[in-house]
């Protein structure tokens, strides 16, 4: 049986290491596959390789490759392969977007076909994590010396791409060579309904099997129908009103804390989100993540915004801009009007500027607002996810424009630590210190949803929003 | 014997019940078989709603028969009441035994079909006729109106015939099927008088020869005297007298009838000319206007680089003078470059060539600002509907770069009341005047500036006779009172008898005849003159069988550095020369 | 034919003004290719990275060598390589195209075949019941917003009455007729009704004038029957103002209709442009727009055509 | 006050003219704060409420009444439609006028601009100058200005070019009047009639397209309401709370009815072709 699939947004591109778009990596990871990847409770189990060790000085990272594994092509899936594979990403010119988390990498070798080794320049503990990444995805060395990655799909995941028609469909036939087993469907057919009523719609009227939504409003529609079943996973992105501490007077440590205990978090969740959701601090993954109670001000109160405004001068209060994309995510403008109104209590009046997804990502990365509504993608690694707005020399430094030497030293530190219960010790103090300095206010994480038809079974919904499990999932008659 | 038609106390009114206008106020007649009744009345009369009762196309307008009854001799000698008739007896009818041809030949026909298609239709309708032998019947029908080449015609659209032809083809078209009655709704008042001679002619030939009756409206009278046996005046929607033709004529009883009759300019061939002549005897005075050699071409153009072939030779070769005090007149056909030497003279089109001057002033081509005005063919266009009298009138002060003060309000107060408008007109807009009184703003504004030259492009063409003959006399007023040179143009030879001193009359952008008017009317010398002449109605003529003549006029398109032959003038008199043909 | 000539050789100037206008427009909106692609992350990447990227994507020129480089291209057929599909621009706009051109005809003929059938019969009844009747209905019909058509459309049917024709996947018309047109028929429907409520007004108020002509009236008197009066000697007449409606309207219709294609989750030409124009897509988005405006001329000279046609006193000089 | 009459005698315009006024009337209490309440006030314990006697429209997802963002979103929509229309009018009569007056070179150079800006698929157009500054009140005016001046440029040229054959402005020339008094008195004072019919209609289609770029995003920015922006916000809340939809729909297509009843009544009403008795 094929598995009917439809989805909003369409995949941008098939370069495995280029594309970052969650849409296109919810395409290429039923394609590709990395070396490793995580599971449901984001622990770290064998993908194209079977097993892996740091050496004692953590300095040597050693892979065995899965023997089984072979590209769609037919070839087998040798350390050759791997060993291209990381070059390309290390290579600049590739313009890879996973490199800055490789920067340690000084060398590797394949000793034989089903062994690589990583020499590292220092111990690197979320190395590992960042090969789970679909950007990390292993390619033939075949492919890469020929250059057509990114034009040719050829993975060694559960699915082959047949067909793709950019922003209307793609057609997905199972891998028959895949190491994983054999797949529970015998392909997929992704259609991109780009009106999320429409994906429910149909739906409703069975032509859909599997959707994958976006849009709280409509996915909380979809318990109401007998036929239909929904998923929720806790995802790792969590949606942030960014400050910009360059500009006055968010420079004012005194402001920034004002701003975020004038925040009613579960107000924002609830309202924009129809509480869908959960009220998070900065560190979104269960391991690592703190009691929100515990954090600063994460119970609204006001009265000490305001005393904190009069502290910094700011009994007036000031106005300030804030932007958002259009419709990424969804709730973002709902978002900004509610911050709005609560701000507005404290006498920070915020004007809303709505701008289309690129326009936002250029002047969000210029540096270039007083406040920002976002949704950042998270990691399950605490430095994967945070070196680069909160290490002095993180590559989107402009971006936070906050560099301060605590965070600096604790995120170090939690990178060379290889031991995780002194890991979490550090990343806990870390997520303190980063909630009472508010260089942002942390809001929540939302679901990542998706519907089904009741016949559809086995799918796992995974808190990075994979659907790497479809490879397993089967149709019922 | 019975009447075809007999019209009884006939009431029509307009629009919707408590709103409801009657129009036609009980009018009653008879028609006899073969026989030609006259409808004449001003406009708005009743004459058109009359006639289209009687085939019920009233209903179409908006308009529905009150009260009366209307009884048709229908071809196998029933009687049929029009008023009762069902939807489907009338259209059995329509065509087939009351046949009608309107005033308006150009869009009268449908322009999108073909002239065969259009007959043909009737053929199918009434005679059940399909095909080739449609086809041919319509091509008979095109032959019996003298269309030459009525062949090719068959596939031609409307638009690609002259107006005369197009009338022709609506006769054609009514007389299909041989209607035992025909409705002629001012057929010839949209055409040339040379063609309204030929289709008169045509009307009463073919009236002889199939015997049908038929009702003829005008508002000249002098083209019911050619065609009519009995005549029907009507005014203010009551018939207020009818009768034989030479009884109303000669004896007419009621004294709109009287009226009608004294208001019309007859043309009398010169007998009735202005006595006022200024170049008799003693050395004429300085010119007012003086044209030489004037020559206006308009390139044609074709290919992909727009690339000359040709000119059409709107005006070639025109040359007069006119003095203060004086009315030239212009006349001749459509098409014939009187316009256009009007324009060429106010400076609105530039000429090819030629000198003008004004009070001996010269004045390169093209250059407007000559103490020379103009007054307009249609008074309802020349007036800007959104402005009022005050702006109007104050128009060309204001481009002459004077200011619009008391003095010039003084003098709008009484060029308004010589012209024979109200005190408050100043306030008024053009909507709010008749076309009589727009035709006499339109004078008093040309005269705003003190012209020596006034330059009237049928100005009275489109008025009411009444009304026509009371703006002439106002023109002549003014002329006599402000010494005007007058550049009359017309083609109304009634209308040019009343009021031109001199004559000048064009032929494909030529002067082929000028002189004195007394001269050219009662004795013309080109045969062109000689044909317009005597294509004039009058009620003199009574019953007149008019000659058939169905030459063209010439085409004025010639290939490029064409340049006509030197004219040479034949001198016939004092003040009288002609053209001398090729 | 010479006018005919006369009116192509416009088109290259017109088509140099469109693609300079669109050329440098796209290039104003702040954004590339690169953010586009990568979002955030874009920030992650080094200088080095950032230029190999724009190498990539050919945006590492100065605009005018840009723009050059596109101009001479055309000549030769080639409007350059979209990076969203991996494929010649012009391949992707021609797969795309057949779905426009046939939402397009379909809508207008929907339009039409309601629209000037209802407009004709309310001419017929000037202003009594039957006329208002119809240009209400006609008024609400183009004053509804499209999308709201479409979504209520799309509510109805698939809870009403839990059907709704294949979203998504696109059949072409000549693999399965039928499939293609139950998908076509609800989009063409929403497209259909503010445009016939367009048509209808429009040949009720052509109507009207020409049954006040004196061509009818001639009819009427040869004793033609009311019913041929008016299809066959009036309604011709009717038509030019009609075919300028449609012409502009199918004009616009041949450049996608974005939201009705959004909602319906078609893969049209109108879809395909804002999505190119989201994803910095510079060649599909300089094609498309050429392209659309190619087409726009090209249904406006067919409807100067059609005049000539309908009407012979039109003459095909100058416009 | 003689064309207010008119409007008055004629149906269609007494049922549109007073559509509009009470639109006006709602724009106009919307723009300075009569609203029954504060269109910005969250009132966070009444999220999503139904219509009922205190929230007459019920109220939206952020608990604000959607009686007062209507009435807001109504003033909204109405600054857009009016300045872009405004400006495409004015813009559009003047190349127009000039078009037609001076012919030859410019009128080609000029018509071929406006083709080059018909030619260009209008959404797009709008699109692009909306991406380009940033969304927002005034680039929406100035999106649907750019869209609708060619357009507007076509409709007066056509009859200006008509009027410049008439037979008074044959008479102002030979007066010797100044162009800009021809220009102004003779061409563009007749012009009004039919610039007004456009003008209603195009106020009509400017409503619409509003509503289209804030669908997609691009118009009128949160807080504010527009009534376009209220359509977009609830589609995917129509099955929540459908009042969400049905009122602006209902608001858009009633004003655009009124616009285009005001506009055929005044087309009857001044233009003296479809004049009939
Ligand atoms: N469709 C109509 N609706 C209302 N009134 C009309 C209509 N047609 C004619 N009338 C009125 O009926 C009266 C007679 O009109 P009719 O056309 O019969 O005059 P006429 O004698 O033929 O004039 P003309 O010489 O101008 O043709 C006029 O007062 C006119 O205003
Ligand atoms: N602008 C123009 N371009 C080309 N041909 C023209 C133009 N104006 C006039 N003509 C042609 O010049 C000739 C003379 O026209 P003109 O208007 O002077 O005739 P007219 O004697 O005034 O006719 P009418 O009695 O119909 O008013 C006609 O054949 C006409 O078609
Ligand atoms: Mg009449
Ligand atoms: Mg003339």
């Amino acid at each position: 049986a094929t598995l009917r699939m439809a989805w909003a947004q369409d995949a941008t591109g098939l370069d495995p290491h280029k594309q970052t778009a969650f849409s296109s990596l919810r395409l290429l990871e039923l394609i590709y596959e990395p070396l490793v990847r995580l599971d449901a409770d984001l622990k770290i189990v064998p993908g194209i390789a079977q097993s892996w060790e740091f050496s004692a000085d953590g300095k040597e990272l050693t892979f065995k490759l899965d023997p089984k594994a072979k590209f769609q092509n037919g070839d087998a899936v040798t350390s050759a392969d791997v060993k291209a594979s990381f070059e390309r990403i290390l290579d600049e010119q590739t313009g890879a977007a996973n490199r800055a988390n490789y920067l340690s990498i000084e060398g590797i070798e394949a000793p034989d076909a089903g062994t690589v080794v990583f020499k590292l320049k220092q111990p690197d503990a979320p190395i590992l994590t960042a090969m789970t990444d679909t950007n990390s995805s292993i390619v033939p060395a075949s492919e890469i010396a020929a250059g057509t990655i990114g034009t040719k799909a050829v993975g060694s995941g559960p699915f082959k791409l047949e067909r793709w028609d950019p922003n209307s469909k793609e057609v997905l036939v199972a891998n028959k060579d895949w190491a994983g087993g054999p797949t529970g469907v015998e392909g997929i057919e992704i259609s991109v309904l780009p009106d999320e009523s429409a994906i429910l719609a149909a739906m409703r009227t069975g032509q859909v099997d599997f959707a994958l939504l976006n849009d709280p409003l409509i996915a909380t529609l979809v318990p109401n129908e007998a036929k239909l079943q929904l998923n929720r996973a806790p995802v790792l992105a969590y949606h942030v009103l960014q400050l910009n501490p360059a500009r006055k007077p968010m420079n004012e440590l005194a402001v920034r804390q004002a701003i975020s205990c004038a925040v009613d978090r579960q107000a924002v969740l609830d309202t924009a989100s129809l509480g869908e959701g959960k009220v998070t601090g900065p560190l979104t993954m269960p391991v690592y993540a703190s009691d929100p109670d515990s954090l600063f001000c994460y119970k609204r109160d006001v009265e000490k915004a305001k005393k904190l405004m009069a502290d910094a001068g700011f009994a007036d209060g000031f106005t300030a801009t804030v932007i958002a994309a259009t419709g990424e995510p969804p709730t973002a403008a709902s978002e900004a009007q509610v911050l709005q109104s609560q701000l507005a209590e404290i006498g920070v009046k915020l004007d809303i500027k709505m701008m289309e997804l690129n326009v936002y990502v250029d002047t969000w990365l210029k540096g270039d607002f007083d406040m920002a509504v976002a949704l950042n993608g998270g990691r399950p690694d605490p430095y994967t996810m945070y070196n680069r707005y909160w290490t002095k020399n993180g590559n989107l430094q402009q971006v936070s424009n906050f560099a301060d030497d605590t965070l600096d030293t604790l995120l170090q530190q939690g990178r060379a630590e290889t031991d995780p219960d002194k890991r979490k010790v550090i990343f806990a103090d870390f997520e303190k210190q980063l909630a009472e300095k508010s260089p942002w206010v942390w809001l929540y994480t939302s679901y990542g949803y998706t519907a089904q038809q009741k016949n559809v079974q086995g799918f796992v919904p995974m808190p990075t929003g994979s659907l790497y499990s479809l490879g397993k999932v089967t149709l019922q008659q | 014997m019975k009447p075809i038609l007999s019209v009884r106390d006939l009431r029509v009114s307009f629009g919707r019940a408590p709103n409801a206008k009657e129009v036609v106020h009980g009018v009653s007649f008879d028609l006899g078989v073969g026989e030609v009744l006259a409808i004449v009345g001003e406009s708005g009369s009743g004459k058109s709603v009359t006639a289209l009762s009687t085939n019920r196309l009233i209903d179409y307008a908006g308009g529905r028969i009150a009260s009366g009854s209307i009884e048709l001799l229908r071809a196998d000698g029933s009687v049929a009441d029009i008023t009762t008739a069902s939807a489907q007896e009338l259209t059995k009818i329509r065509g087939a035994e009351i046949g009608v041809i309107f005033q308006e030949p150009m869009t009268s026909l449908n322009p999108v079909l073909t002239i065969g298609a259009q007959i043909e239709e009737a053929f199918r309708l009434h005679r059940g006729l399909t095909g080739k032998q449609a086809k041919a019947a319509a091509r008979e029908a095109l032959e019996r109106v003298r269309i030459p080449d009525a062949e090719r015609r068959l596939s031609a659209t409307p638009d690609q015939l002259s107006g005369g032809m197009l009338q022709r083809v609506m006769i054609a078209m009514a007389l299909a099927c041989n209607p035992r009655l025909l409705i002629a709704d001012e057929p010839t008042t949209a055409l040339d008088v040379t063609v309204q001679a030929q289709i008169m002619a045509l009307l009463s030939e073919l009236r002889r020869e199939t015997g049908m009756s038929m009702i003829f409206i005008s508002h000249d009278i002098g083209l019911v005297a050619g065609i009519a046996d009995r005549v029907m005046v009507m005014q203010d929607g009551r018939a207020v007298e009818q009768g034989k033709l030479g009884q109303i004529l000669d004896d007419p009883q009621h004294s709109y009838t009287r009226h009608l009759l004294h208001a019309v300019p007859h043309f009398s061939a010169g007998e009735a000319v202005r006595a006022d002549a200024k170049r008799a005897g003693e050395a004429p005075a300085k010119p007012a206007l003086a044209v030489d050699d004037l020559v206006v071409r308009f390139p044609l153009k074709r290919g992909w680089l727009s690339r000359p072939f040709g000119a059409v030779h709107a005006v070639d070769g025109v040359g007069f003078d006119l003095l203060p005090g004086e009315t030239l007149a212009i006349v001749g056909e459509s098409g014939s470059g009187k316009s256009t030497t009007a324009r060429a003279v106010l400076g609105l089109v530039s000429p090819t060539r030629g000198a003008f001057a004004v009070d001996e002033r010269t004045a390169s081509p093209g250059q407007s600002r000559l103490p020379v005005q103009m007054v307009f063919q249609n008074p309802y266009a020349s007036l800007n509907p959104r402005l009022n009298v005050e702006q109007i009138l104050a128009e060309p002060v204001i481009a002459a770069g004077q200011r619009v003060d008391a003095t010039v309000l003084v003098r709008m107060r009484k060029l308004l009341k010589q012209v024979g408008l109200p005190e408050d007109s100043l306030s008024r807009y053009p909507h709010q005047f008749s076309g009589g009184q727009r035709q006499r703003l339109c004078i008093a504004r040309a005269l705003m500036l003190n012209p020596s030259v006034v330059v009237l492009d049928e100005a009275v063409s489109a008025l009411d006779v009444s009304v026509q003959a009371r703006v002439l006399e106002l023109l002549v007023d003014l002329q006599r009172e402000y010494g005007l040179a007058y550049l009359f143009i017309s083609h109304d030879m009634a209308v040019v008898e009343r009021i031109a001193h001199r004559v000048a009359v064009m032929f494909a952008g030529q002067i082929v005849e000028i002189g004195d008017a007394k001269s050219v009317l009662s004795n013309p010398q080109h045969p062109y003159t000689k044909k317009l002449i005597s294509a004039v109605p009058t009620i003199e003529r009574r019953n007149q069988r008019f000659e058939l003549d169905t030459r063209q006029v010439p085409s004025l398109v010639r290939p490029i550095g064409f340049e006509p032959p030197a004219a040479r003038w034949l001198e016939r008199g004092d003040d009288h020369k002609v053209r001398a043909e090729a | 034919m010479n006018y005919l000539i006369r009116r192509l050789a416009a088109f290259p100037l017109v088509l140099i003004g469109v693609s300079v206008v669109v050329f440098v427009a796209i290039r104003l909106v702040p954004g590339d290719s690169i953010t586009a692609m990568l979002g955030t992350e874009a920030g992650l990447l080094t200088p080095q990275q950032r230029q190999s990227l724009a190498t990539y994507f050919g945006i590492d020129q100065p605009w005018i060598v840009q723009y050059w480089r596109w101009f001479t291209g055309l000549f030769s057929g080639d409007l350059g390589i979209s990076v969203t599909y991996g494929k010649p621009v012009l391949t992707v706009i021609l797969e795309r195209f057949p779905l426009t051109l046939e939402l397009a005809l379909l809508s207008m003929l929907i339009a039409l075949a309601i629209g000037v059938p209802a407009g004709v019969y309310a001419a017929t009844r000037n202003e009594r019941p039957a006329d208002l009747g119809v240009r209400i209905v006609a008024m609400i019909g183009q004053s509804t917003p499209s999308f709201v058509v479409g979504l209520i459309l799309i509510y109805l049917l698939s809870v009403g009455f839990g059907v709704l024709p294949t979203m998504g996947a696109f059949t072409p018309l000549w693999q399965d007729p039928l499939q293609n047109l139950s998908q076509m028929i609800l989009p063409a429907f929403t497209l259909g009704c503010a445009f016939a409520a367009s048509v209808t007004r429009v040949s009720r108020s052509a109507m009207l004038d020409v049954l006040s002509d004196d061509y009818v009236r001639t009819a009427r008197a040869k004793g033609v029957p009311e019913r041929k009066v008016i299809w066959r000697h009036a309604l011709p007449n009717a038509l030019v103002p009609v075919v300028t409606l449609s012409g502009i309207e199918f004009g616009y219709l041949l450049g996608g209709a974005v939201i009705v294609e959004q909602i319906f989750a078609l893969p049209g030409l109108g879809r395909m442009v804002l999505e190119a124009i989201l994803q910095r897509d510079y060649a599909l988005v300089q094609g498309a727009v050429l392209f659309i405006a190619f087409n726009f001329m090209i249904v406006n000279l067919l409807v100067d055509l059609a005049y000539a046609v309908l009407d012979p006193r039109i003459r095909l000089e100058g416009r | 006050m003689r064309i207010l009459k008119s409007i008055f005698a004629h149906p269609s315009g007494r049922i549109g003219g007073a559509i509009v006024l009470v639109y006006l009337v709602i724009a106009l209490c919307g723009a300075f704060g009569l609203t029954p309440h504060d269109p910005l006030m969250q009132y966070r314990i009444d999220r999503l409420h139904g219509p009922s006697a205190s929230y007459w429209m019920g109220t939206d997802l952020f608990g604000r009444d959607v009686l007062s963002r209507l009435m807001q979103g109504v003033g909204q929509s109405f600054t857009v439609a009016f300045f872009s229309v405004a400006s495409a009018t004015i813009v559009g009569t003047v190349l127009g006028l000039t078009a037609a007056w001076y012919g030859k070179r410019w009128d080609t150079v000029l018509m071929r601009l406006m083709d080059v800006l018909l030619a260009f698929p209008a959404i797009l157009l709008a699109l692009l100058v909306v991406t380009i500054v940033g969304p927002g009140t005034w680039t929406s005016v100035a999106a649907i200005g750019i869209v609708y001046t060619p357009i507007f440029t076509r409709v007066v040229r056509g009859p200006a070019l008509s009027l410049k054959t008439r037979d008074f402005v044959d008479a102002a020339r030979t007066f010797g009047s100044s162009r800009t008094y021809i220009l102004t008195r003779h061409l563009l004072l007749n012009l009004v009639a039919p610039l007004t019919v456009q003008v209603t209609l195009a106020l009509a289609w400017a409503l619409l397209t509003e509503a289209g770029l804030s669908f997609l995003g691009l118009g009128t920015q949160p807080p504010a309401a527009s009534l376009g922006l209220m359509l977009s916000d609830s589609r995917n809340l129509m099955e929540q709370a459908p009042w969400l939809l049905a009122f602006p729909a209902l608001a858009i297509m009633l004003s655009i009815l009124g616009f285009n009843l005001l506009g055929d009544a005044l087309r009857d009403i001044l233009d003296p072709k479809t004049r009939r008795a």
